[in-house]
């Protein structure tokens, strides 16, 4: 297939010029808008499919497309800078894709039932429209730069829709909460980009990619230089540091993950599509990207340690929960922690199919609960439940959520044949293989481990408490209608919980074991075609522009095949595949201990969580508190150092330096006006002037006997001067 | 012998409108007197070939300023009871005959005074051949659009100049 | 089609506004506000003529425009007018923002003559400095442009609006003044230097650090003389931009200034500032700015960080906008510094740019207090002076949150280019002052949008509840600013086409030094 | 008709004026005196075009002196009236002050 | 310059007539035309009631002579032989002058009046200039009147017609320049012999501004002759009888007789100035075409000897045209007359106030923009009239469609 404008840029301008008509129609014309969105997104959709099925055909790991146009030239003088800017799309790149518009397609489709009754229901769509479009031309971009833009704008796009419901003081600082607190890694970000534009003189992703092979960054370091100690720190430690910042503020990891539970003020299917499927999985998907750069700066271990700590931190607390969303929303910090582990053990390929199986899971889970929490209605409050003390029993009731939740659950607990084993347990898998590298890579296994069980614990727990057992608020479960089959509940919800299972992305059901039954070989297609990326590879790439026909399509690619070895020695091959069968068991039994201690808590109740609660009671009120966390960023360092800091500045500037600095100058000023005046007034004036004018006076006396104001006086006087002037002229 | 005629007619209309302006105890008659004096110099114009002058002359006086004087004396309360308010120097307000005499006995100073400087004039000033009557209305419209142009248009600014300040001066405030 | 002289209409043709509305008798209002109106669209249709006769290949002064007439002959003053692509731009940020500032000056209830021909006035004066390369030319623009802004903020300004105006004026004079000392100092060594061998206030003729060498006996011992000539200048310029420590007339001026004075100031006033570095200080010497990019980027981080965060802890709307335009305009101080072209451009940029959205904010500051008649974030009894805002005005909460984020920058909005190429620009030289100067733009997101939280969030305020939306008068003079700022945000190519090779030419003159 | 005749006039107007402009204490009559005074000045003038020479700009200058009379004369009665709004009177030695 | 009646004068008696014959025949022709101007006054008096009475579905006069037309006569002989009363408390003098200058500067203006072409007693060459002049005398003489008669209706009224003259001279003067400045001259020949007899060529149809010209002059003689609607000073509701309330017998008959002659003067100028005056169509006024109309009379040819008949049909039809052009001006001027008696019995009288405004606030400015917009028409269609220029510009696409 040809790559053009129209089959490549549509993808992400449809949404956008959905976003533009949108913007203008949605109030007169909500529903033709809300059609657009969904259209406009349904046609991105069918694009993706077909670029992704063009991807396929080709099955080639290397197999990429790469054009661009001019952006900004600022040329001038003998100066040459050019700005471009243009789409990158590899097999990641096609997969994202599909992904993206496929889960948005969905939600926008469930969107159509959860937000009907809201007043801004057309408003929520532009947002929507907005918000994938920006992700998708992330998905797209060759760039970092135009990575960022739309990095920024999705952002823009989360602050907004978390502070959708604007009449809520709450939303409104979650909304700055998330932005700011993103912003953090995002100037970061920034940082990492101008620090690589430093070296490489521009910043796009293939030309990276080359530097790094070229070993461009050996060597270079960023000069750090305060007061003249200067600092010089690796530069490519230096700049996959910063964009790993851009990925810690994104995809919430710890120290920055205090946004996204916050996040959940926002309606739940843009929690579940920015917050859970896309957005925070951009993140990810940067550092994917950037993964030859974290190498290159020997971030690995960095990275592992801050993905396990968030992994097992957030999981910590989703524990003890209550809140049906804020229990998906931990789950999927520490989902997001996994990934980002896998980014730090070295486990490429089962990172992005962990955001992958995440975002489809994921989007279902927060669905469902939508599903959930949009049946429970309160009479009392008008308001819909979010408690999970409110509900049990819910199985009965809706069905159809129950199944489809059921599976989702499954998938993120990692049973087997579900996609959450095949993607998480490859990431536990590699980052036990990583073990025999030191002891320091034993805390991220077991953190990694610890919160898999977890996993298994929390999520069963929710599934326990909201569709088991007898209804807990039997009023509110009275007065819930039964749930029947519906196009835009429910059917979303049953296509995502159908890709819940392994078998989509992976040859085997495990993902492990009989990889190499042959014939099975080529259903590997995940992991032949996603790759790391050689960076060798692009020393003799050449970007395209738009104008020209793309000839790549009658290139032939040699079809990849799935090397079981991962590139390895056969012995060290052979270690890898022992610790990853030996990994797999581990995965099963520690699920099982999972699901057996929610069943024994929550099913047959046999256990006590209250006990439990009270036992541990210190860790409980941490976990409450979600580790102090919040307390530390917004009261200490916000409230008691930045505030104060601001307004003892503008007491400085305003206070100090202007009324003093400033207006004193004029008050010097006023004292030598006051010293002027003294000698002007008494010696120039009083002495000079006055003195002279006192003379005046006596002639004035004698003057003014003249002016009689008696005007026949006057002629009398005019008549005489000039008689006497005419007679003594003796003409 | 109609200019002659015309000539001495005008004479002693002026001379002795002048001298009625200046006998006249009435304010009243002294205007109508001034308004004779002023015609008979009409009358002298027409005679000097200023045809143009005498009819300006005629227009000008008879119709506008001896009209306007009649105006200012009966808005200022006639001829005769302007009296001096204060009581200072007790001078009747058309002169007594003190004042009268200082009037004529300076009057009489000040023009012999100009008769020495134009005695000249008087005695021995170039005859030459006086031309006949002529229309000067042309020449004199020639002269003030070309040569006097300036002074032409200057006059008619002071006229305006005249017109509005006049009307300001003369229009009661309220105190 | 205006030939030549198209310049000289659009330096004159606001005078001409002004003199027409002189003439209008004082009841007349609507009629005043027309002809105010109708003369600042025409100047603009103008400058849409020039910008589309602007030959964007040519870095230097664009003869087809060029005006030049002796002056004052003795003394070699002439009246020499032409643009290039930075002056141009200006021209054309000066010609819309006053437009839209007649717009938003139209319910001015006091003494509407006067304020009209004075705000026209102003567009006149900053029209010819922004068009002027006679340096005597310039300087009297320069000078004439306090007249009119000191009236406009001393008479129509808020409740403390003598002070302002008062200390506006001083302050910048004192500026003025060393610009002065400046002006007349190349004037006197202009003869001494071979390549132009007579006194001349011609920018042209002294532009090109033709007096790197030379130097100047002060105080008894000999000094560079581009050293401390650059310094006089600079002051004169940094009072006007300003940079930090001459920076506290700002606040003072905008919170009393009426909405469109403060507009006029934020968007086209400071910009005088840098656009005299441009213009002037480093074509002039750009061996002394050369020799002090340090300082130059050391004072613009510090306008940077401290603008921002002053402006966190304000209290009053108007205030904290007039900080974020300080901190904002540390930007461009740090593009200068750099002398690259990416940071010349993005600096040149964020001069359009942060006319553009620092106008908006002022306009939107101006539309609510226009409802509200205060502008207390936090009123100083400790409750909030709005509220709930978004509920009460949908309209202008959009188009405050397009002007809050352009101002913010965001990508995708204009505000981000600029600094994206500043930053790239600075990146290489100035590592640490980088580093530093991105929590700026962290901090800038954080006032404004916690300002945003405040204003808009929540139930509405009872205060709040007699506000109107945005009418259609205000929508109208906020669109074409939206848009711009949208569209230069996704597509700056039309902007930087404009300057980039006038701006080439500076980089690559200040590179030889 | 000789010159001496025209000049006679001339000086009994002038001599009148004058006369009138001092004995007088109304100042309406003092304005006539001022009358006599012009009228003078301008037949001198219209006799000297005629009999010295030819040419017009004498009677050019008597057109002005009626002119400059007759605003005089406007103007000056107007201050007279507007005087005697105030004063209540038009006697010339009331008049000895340049304020109410 | 035409010949005026000077010039038939000596062409009639053969020798210049600058002796003392001249004057004498000169002052015969002067009181002649005193006394037929003084019987079209008394006439305007039997002609105002005459109207009056037809306006008014009356009657009028008709007992004394035909038609009642002997009733002037009748007046006359009243006036005369009443007494003549003198206020004690009135100005003497002044009292007795004030008639006199009344009829003075009426009568005067008839010297340069034209009644025909030959019958101007003299065409100065300031005769409009000279007309404004002398005819102011007659404001002062109200004036006096009124001052005179120590009543103070007459004052009122002197005051009040005084003013009113003056103030009406200013649209009157601008209105006659109109005509001034299409003429090119100020003689009254100039300006009729620019016009034509038959009314295309008028100045009142020369272009609009002449049209409103004469518009603005006729209201403004209407104010300056004190005649109703603008008859304030002699407005019997209110003041008695005006300025001449202390007047009988004959010095109240100078007064009316000024005022009905002033009526017939300013209506003549009227006449004379926008209306063709006394030309006559076809140039029938002209004595050439007259007497070479006679010349080729074959019976006439007989009759008188053609060697030295020549002048004697010269003079013939010179006659009978000057009488054709004095038809052609009583005609204009009488017609206009009727007008203003018309307008008086028509019209409710002003205001005083009103009647400023309108002089001041109307037709002043009027006036004065008709001055500028003639000028102006003058400069730029060269002096052509209206009528020229359509018919010009059709002569001229009459050739250009051939």
């Amino acid at each position: 297939m040809d790559y053009t404008i129209w089959s490549v840029g549509l993808i992400f301008l449809l949404p956008f010029m959905a976003f533009v008509v949108n913007t203008v129609i949605v109030k007169r014309f909500t529903t033709l808008a809300v059609g657009i969105s969904c259209s406009a997104i349904f046609g991105s959709f069918l694009l993706s499919l077909r670029i992704f099925s063009d991807f396929q055909n080709k099955f080639a790991a290397d197999y990429h497309i790469h054009k661009v146009f001019n952006w900004m030239n600022l040329s001038g003088g003998d100066q040459t800078f050019v700005v471009d800017m243009g789409v990158y799309i590899d097999n990641m790149g096609s997969i994202m894709l599909l992904m993206v518009t496929g889960v948005a397609f969905l939600i926008h489709i469930f969107s159509t039932f959860y937000m009907r009754d809201d007043a801004r229901y057309g408003r929520f769509f532009v947002y929507l429209s907005l918000f994938t479009s920006a992700m998708l031309g992330l998905v797209l971009s060759d760039n970092l730069l135009s990575f960022f833009i739309f990095w920024e704008l999705m952002g823009f796009c989360s602050y907004s829709l978390i502070g959708f419901y604007y009449e809520k003081n709450e939303a409104g600082d979650a909304s700055i909460k998330a932005f700011m607190t993103t912003r953090i890694g995002d100037v970061f970000f920034l940082l990492g980009i101008l620090a690589i534009w430093s070296v490489v003189g521009n910043v796009t992703f293939v030309d990276i990619y080359r530097f790094i092979g070229e070993n461009g960054f050996v060597g270079k370091t960023a000069d750090l230089s305060f007061f003249g100690t200067v600092i010089g720190i690796p530069l490519a430690t230096f700049a996959g540091l910063a964009i790993f910042m851009g990925t810690i503020g994104k995809s919430a990891q710890f120290p920055l993950q205090v946004w996204l539970p916050d996040a959940m003020m926002g309606p739940t299917p843009c929690s579940a599509l920015i917050h859970a499927a896309t957005m925070v999985a951009a993140g990810v998907y940067l550092s994917l990207r950037m993964y030859p750069l974290m190498e290159a700066g020997n971030l690995n271990y960095f990275i592992a340690i801050i993905g396990g700590i968030t992994a097992f931190g957030a999981a910590t607390i989703a524990l003890i929960q209550t809140d049906i969303k804020a229990v998906l929303a931990y789950s999927t910090i520490s989902q997001l922690g996994y990934m980002v582990l896998g980014i730090g053990v070295g486990s490429y390929t089962a990172a992005f199919m962990h955001l992958i199986t995440h975002a489809v899971f994921k989007a279902c889970l927060f669905l469902s609960a939508g599903s959930v929490i949009h049946s429970l209605h309160d009479h009392h409050t008008h308001e819909h439940v979010q408690e999970m003390p409110r509900m049990g029993g819910l199985r009965k009731k809706m069905p159809f959520t129950f199944w489809a939740m059921m599976f989702c659950t499954l998938a993120i607990t990692g049973a087997p044949f579900f996609s959450g084993f095949v993607s998480k347990d490859r990431i536990l898998g590699d980052a036990a293989v990583q073990l025999v590298n030191g002891w320091k890579w034993y805390i991220p296994a077991i953190l990694g481990y610890g919160g898999a069980f977890l996993t298994a614990f929390y999520m069963f727990r929710m599934m326990f408490l909201t569709f088991f057992g007898e209804p807990r608020d039997k009023e509110l479960y009275d007065h819930m209608h039964t749930e029947h089959f519906s196009w835009n509940q429910n059917l979303p919800l049953l296509v995502l919980s159908v890709f819940t299972f392994g078998a989509w992305y992976c040859g085997s059901f495990t993902g492990q074991s009989i990889a190499k039954v042959p014939g099975v070989q080529n259903k590997e297609w995940f992991s032949t075609l996603v790759t790391k990326p050689d960076v060798n590879n692009f020393t003799h790439y050449q970007k395209q522009p738009w104008e020209k026909v793309d000839k790549k399509s009658d290139l032939v690619f040699e079809k990849s095949h799935y090397d079981a070895s991962h590139g390895l020695e056969e012995k060290e091959a052979h270690r890898v595949h022992h610790v990853h069968v030996i990994g797999a068991i581990v995965s099963v039994f520690i699920f099982l201990g999972g699901l057996l201690m929610a069943m024994m808590m929550y099913y047959w109740k046999k256990w006590n969580p209250g006990r439990w609660t009270s036992a541990f009671s210190f860790w409980y009120r941490a976990l409450q508190n979600k580790y102090y966390m919040d307390d530390l960023y917004i009261k200490i360092i916000i409230q008691k150092g930045l505030l104060n800091l601001n307004n003892f500045l503008a007491f400085l500037d305003m206070g100090i330096y202007d009324r003093y600095a400033v207006d004193g100058m004029a008050k010097v000023n006023s004292w030598a006006f006051k010293v002027c005046r003294w000698f002007d007034d008494v010696i120039v004036d009083t002495v000079v002037v006055d003195g002279t004018g006192a003379s005046v006076r006596i002639f004035n006396v004698v003057l003014r006997t003249f002016q009689s104001g008696k005007i026949q006086f006057y002629i009398f006087m005019i008549l005489f001067v000039m008689v006497g002037y005419i007679w003594q002229l003796n003409i | 012998m109609f200019d002659k005629l015309l000539f001495f007619s005008s004479f002693l209309l002026t001379i002795s409108g002048a001298a009625m302006v200046l006998g006249s105890k009435d304010l009243v008659r002294a205007c109508i007197a001034l308004l004779a004096c002023l015609f008979g110099v009409a009358g002298l114009y027409a005679t000097l070939n200023a045809d143009f002058l005498a009819a300006t002359q005629l227009v000008v006086y008879a119709g506008g300023v001896v009209i306007l004087m009649l105006f200012a004396i009966m808005l200022t309360g006639g001829s005769n009871n302007a009296v001096n308010r204060f009581g200072i120097n007790k001078v009747p307000s058309m002169g007594d005959g003190k004042t009268l005499a200082f009037g004529i006995l300076s009057g009489a100073v000040a023009t012999l005074t100009i008769f020495k400087i134009t005695k000249n004039v008087f005695i021995d000033y170039n005859l030459q051949e006086i031309p006949g009557y002529s229309s000067t209305v042309e020449q004199i419209g020639q002269l003030l659009v070309t040569n006097h142009v300036l002074a032409f248009e200057i006059s008619s600014i002071l006229l305006l100049g005249a017109l509005i300040g006049a009307a300001v001066i003369a229009r009661p405030r309220k105190s | 089609m205006f030939g030549a002289n198209l310049l000289n209409w659009i330096l004159w043709l606001p005078f001409v506004g002004v003199i027409a509305i002189l003439c209008i008798p004082k009841g007349k209002e609507n009629v005043i506000r027309w002809t105010a109106l109708i003369s600042t669209l025409v100047t603009m249709v103008f400058c849409a003529v020039l910008y589309c006769k602007f030959d964007r290949s040519l870095g230097g002064m664009q003869s087809q425009f060029e005006i030049i007439a002796p002056w004052i002959p003795s003394f070699n003053i002439n009246y020499f007018l032409s643009v290039d692509g930075i002056s141009a731009l200006m021209i054309i940020l000066t010609g819309m923002l006053f437009v839209i500032c007649i717009g938003c000056s139209w319910k001015i209830e006091k003494m509407v003559k006067g304020y009209f021909a004075l705000f026209l006035f102003l567009e006149f004066t900053v029209m010819g400095v922004f068009m002027s390369l006679d340096f005597f030319l310039f300087y009297v623009f320069w000078e004439v442009m306090l007249l009119p802004m000191f009236f406009l903020i001393g008479i129509w300004g808020g409740e403390n609006r003598e002070y302002a105006a008062v200390k506006f004026f001083l302050y910048t004079f004192f500026g003025s003044i060393l610009m002065l000392v400046g002006i007349v100092g190349l004037y006197y060594m202009s003869a001494e230097v071979p390549s132009i061998g007579a006194h001349t206030f011609d920018i042209l003729d002294l532009s090109g650090g033709k007096f790197s060498d030379m130097t100047v006996n002060l105080f008894g011992s000999e000094w560079n003389f581009s050293h401390v000539f650059f310094w006089a200048m600079f002051i004169g310029f940094a009072i006007k931009v300003p940079v930090f420590p001459f920076h506290t007339w700002l606040p003072h001026a905008h919170v009393q200034a009426p909405t469109a004075v403060s507009v006029i100031l934020a968007g086209v006033l400071l910009k005088m500032g840098t656009y005299g570095f441009l213009r002037i200080a480093y074509p002039i010497f750009p061996q002394a700015a050369n020799h002090f990019a340090d300082w130059i980027a050391v004072l613009g981080l510090i306008n940077v960080i401290y603008g921002a965060l002053c402006a966190m802890a304000q209290t009053d709307l108007k205030r904290l906008v007039a900080y974020s335009s300080v901190s904002h305009m540390g930007f461009v101080m740090l593009g200068f510094a750099a002398m690259t072209t990416a940071g010349m451009n993005g600096a040149v940029l964020q001069m359009f740019n942060h006319g553009t959205s620092a106008a908006m904010m002022f306009l939107m500051v101006g539309v609510v207090y226009e409802r509200s008649h205060h502008r207390w974030i936090v009123k100083p009894d400790g409750s909030l002076g709005f509220g709930g805002l978004y509920q009460q005005m949908p309209k202008y909460a959009i188009v405050f949150i397009i002007s809050m984020f352009a101002s913010l920058g965001l990508p995708g909005l204009s505000g981000f280019i600029s600094e994206a190429l500043i930053f790239i620009g600075i990146y290489k030289a100035y590592t640490t002052i980088t580093v530093l100067a991105l929590f700026g733009l962290l901090i800038g997101a954080a006032y404004l949008l916690w300002m945003f939280k405040r204003m808009f969030f929540g139930e509405v305020n009872e205060d709040c509840k007699s506000y109107s939306d945005m009418n259609t008068r205000e929508l109208v003079y906020m669109a074409p600013l939206c848009i711009l700022v949208i569209l230069f945000g996704i597509w700056p190519a039309p902007l930087l086409d404009f300057m980039r090779a006038s701006v080439g030419n500076l980089v690559t003159l200040l590179g030889n030094y | 008709m000789s010159l001496f005749w025209y000049l006679s006039v001339s000086f009994v107007l002038f001599f009148c004026g004058i006369a009138v402009m001092i004995a007088r204490k109304n100042i309406i009559a003092i304005l006539l005196g001022i009358e006599l005074i012009l009228n003078a000045a301008a037949l001198n003038f219209a006799a000297y075009t005629r009999f010295l020479n030819q040419n017009l700009d004498g009677h050019i200058m008597s057109l002005f002196i009626i002119i400059i009379a007759a605003a005089e004369a406007a103007v000056g009665l107007a201050i007279v009236i507007r005087f005697y709004q105030i004063r209540e009177s038009i006697h010339i030695d009331d008049a000895t002050q340049l304020q109410h | 310059m035409n010949p005026t009646f000077v010039t038939y004068l000596e062409q009639f008696l053969g020798y210049p007539a600058t002796n003392l014959m001249a004057a004498v025949f000169f002052l015969v022709a002067v009181s002649i035309l005193v006394g037929v101007m003084a019987t079209i006054g008394g006439l305007g008096t039997y002609a105002e009631r005459k109207i009056s009475a037809d306006i008014q579905a009356r009657i009028g006069p008709n007992r004394v002579g035909p038609f009642g037309l002997l009733q002037m006569l009748a007046d006359g002989v009243k006036m005369i032989l009443k007494e003549d009363i003198i206020p004690s408390k009135a100005d003497k003098l002044i009292f007795i002058l004030a008639p006199m200058m009344a009829m003075f500067g009426v009568f005067a203006t008839l010297a340069v009046l034209p009644f025909s072409s030959g019958l101007t007693l003299t065409d100065l060459n300031i005769g409009v200039f000279y007309v404004l002049g002398v005819g102011s005398f007659v404001g002062v003489a109200i004036f006096l009147g009124g001052y005179a008669s120590n009543s103070k209706w007459s004052m009122l009224g002197g005051m009040r017609g005084a003013s009113q003259i003056i103030s009406y001279e200013i649209p009157v003067t601008l209105s006659i320049l109109v005509a001034v400045t299409m003429a090119g001259g100020l003689s009254f020949s100039t300006l009729v012999e620019a016009q034509t007899g038959l009314p295309h060529g008028w100045y009142l149809f020369h272009n609009p501004f002449s049209f409103i010209a004469f518009f603005v002059l006729f209201i403004g003689a209407l104010a300056e002759t004190n005649r109703a609607p603008f008859d304030l000073p002699e407005a019997e509701s209110e003041l008695v009888s005006g300025y001449h309330t202390e007047y009988t017998g004959m010095r109240f008959g100078f007064f009316a007789l000024a005022e009905y002659v002033e009526v017939f003067v300013v209506c003549g100028i009227a006449a004379a100035l926008f209306l063709g005056g006394y030309k006559v169509p076809f140039d029938l006024g002209n004595g050439e075409v007259l007497s070479n109309a006679l010349m080729n009379i074959p019976f006439l040819k007989m009759v008188v000897p053609m060697t030295n008949g020549t002048p004697i049909f010269k003079l013939l039809g010179s006659g009978l045209g000057q009488l054709l052009q004095l038809g052609s001006f009583f005609t204009k001027t009488l017609a206009l007359y009727y007008v203003v008696i018309w307008i008086r019995w028509t019209l409710p009288r002003l205001r005083v106030d009103t009647l400023m405004t309108l002089c001041w606030k109307y037709l002043t400015p009027i006036a004065l923009f008709n001055l500028l917009g003639a000028a102006t028409w003058m400069v730029v269609f060269h002096g052509k009239s209206i009528y020229q220029i359509i018919f010009e510009s059709g002569a001229a696409q009459a050739v250009g469609g051939h």
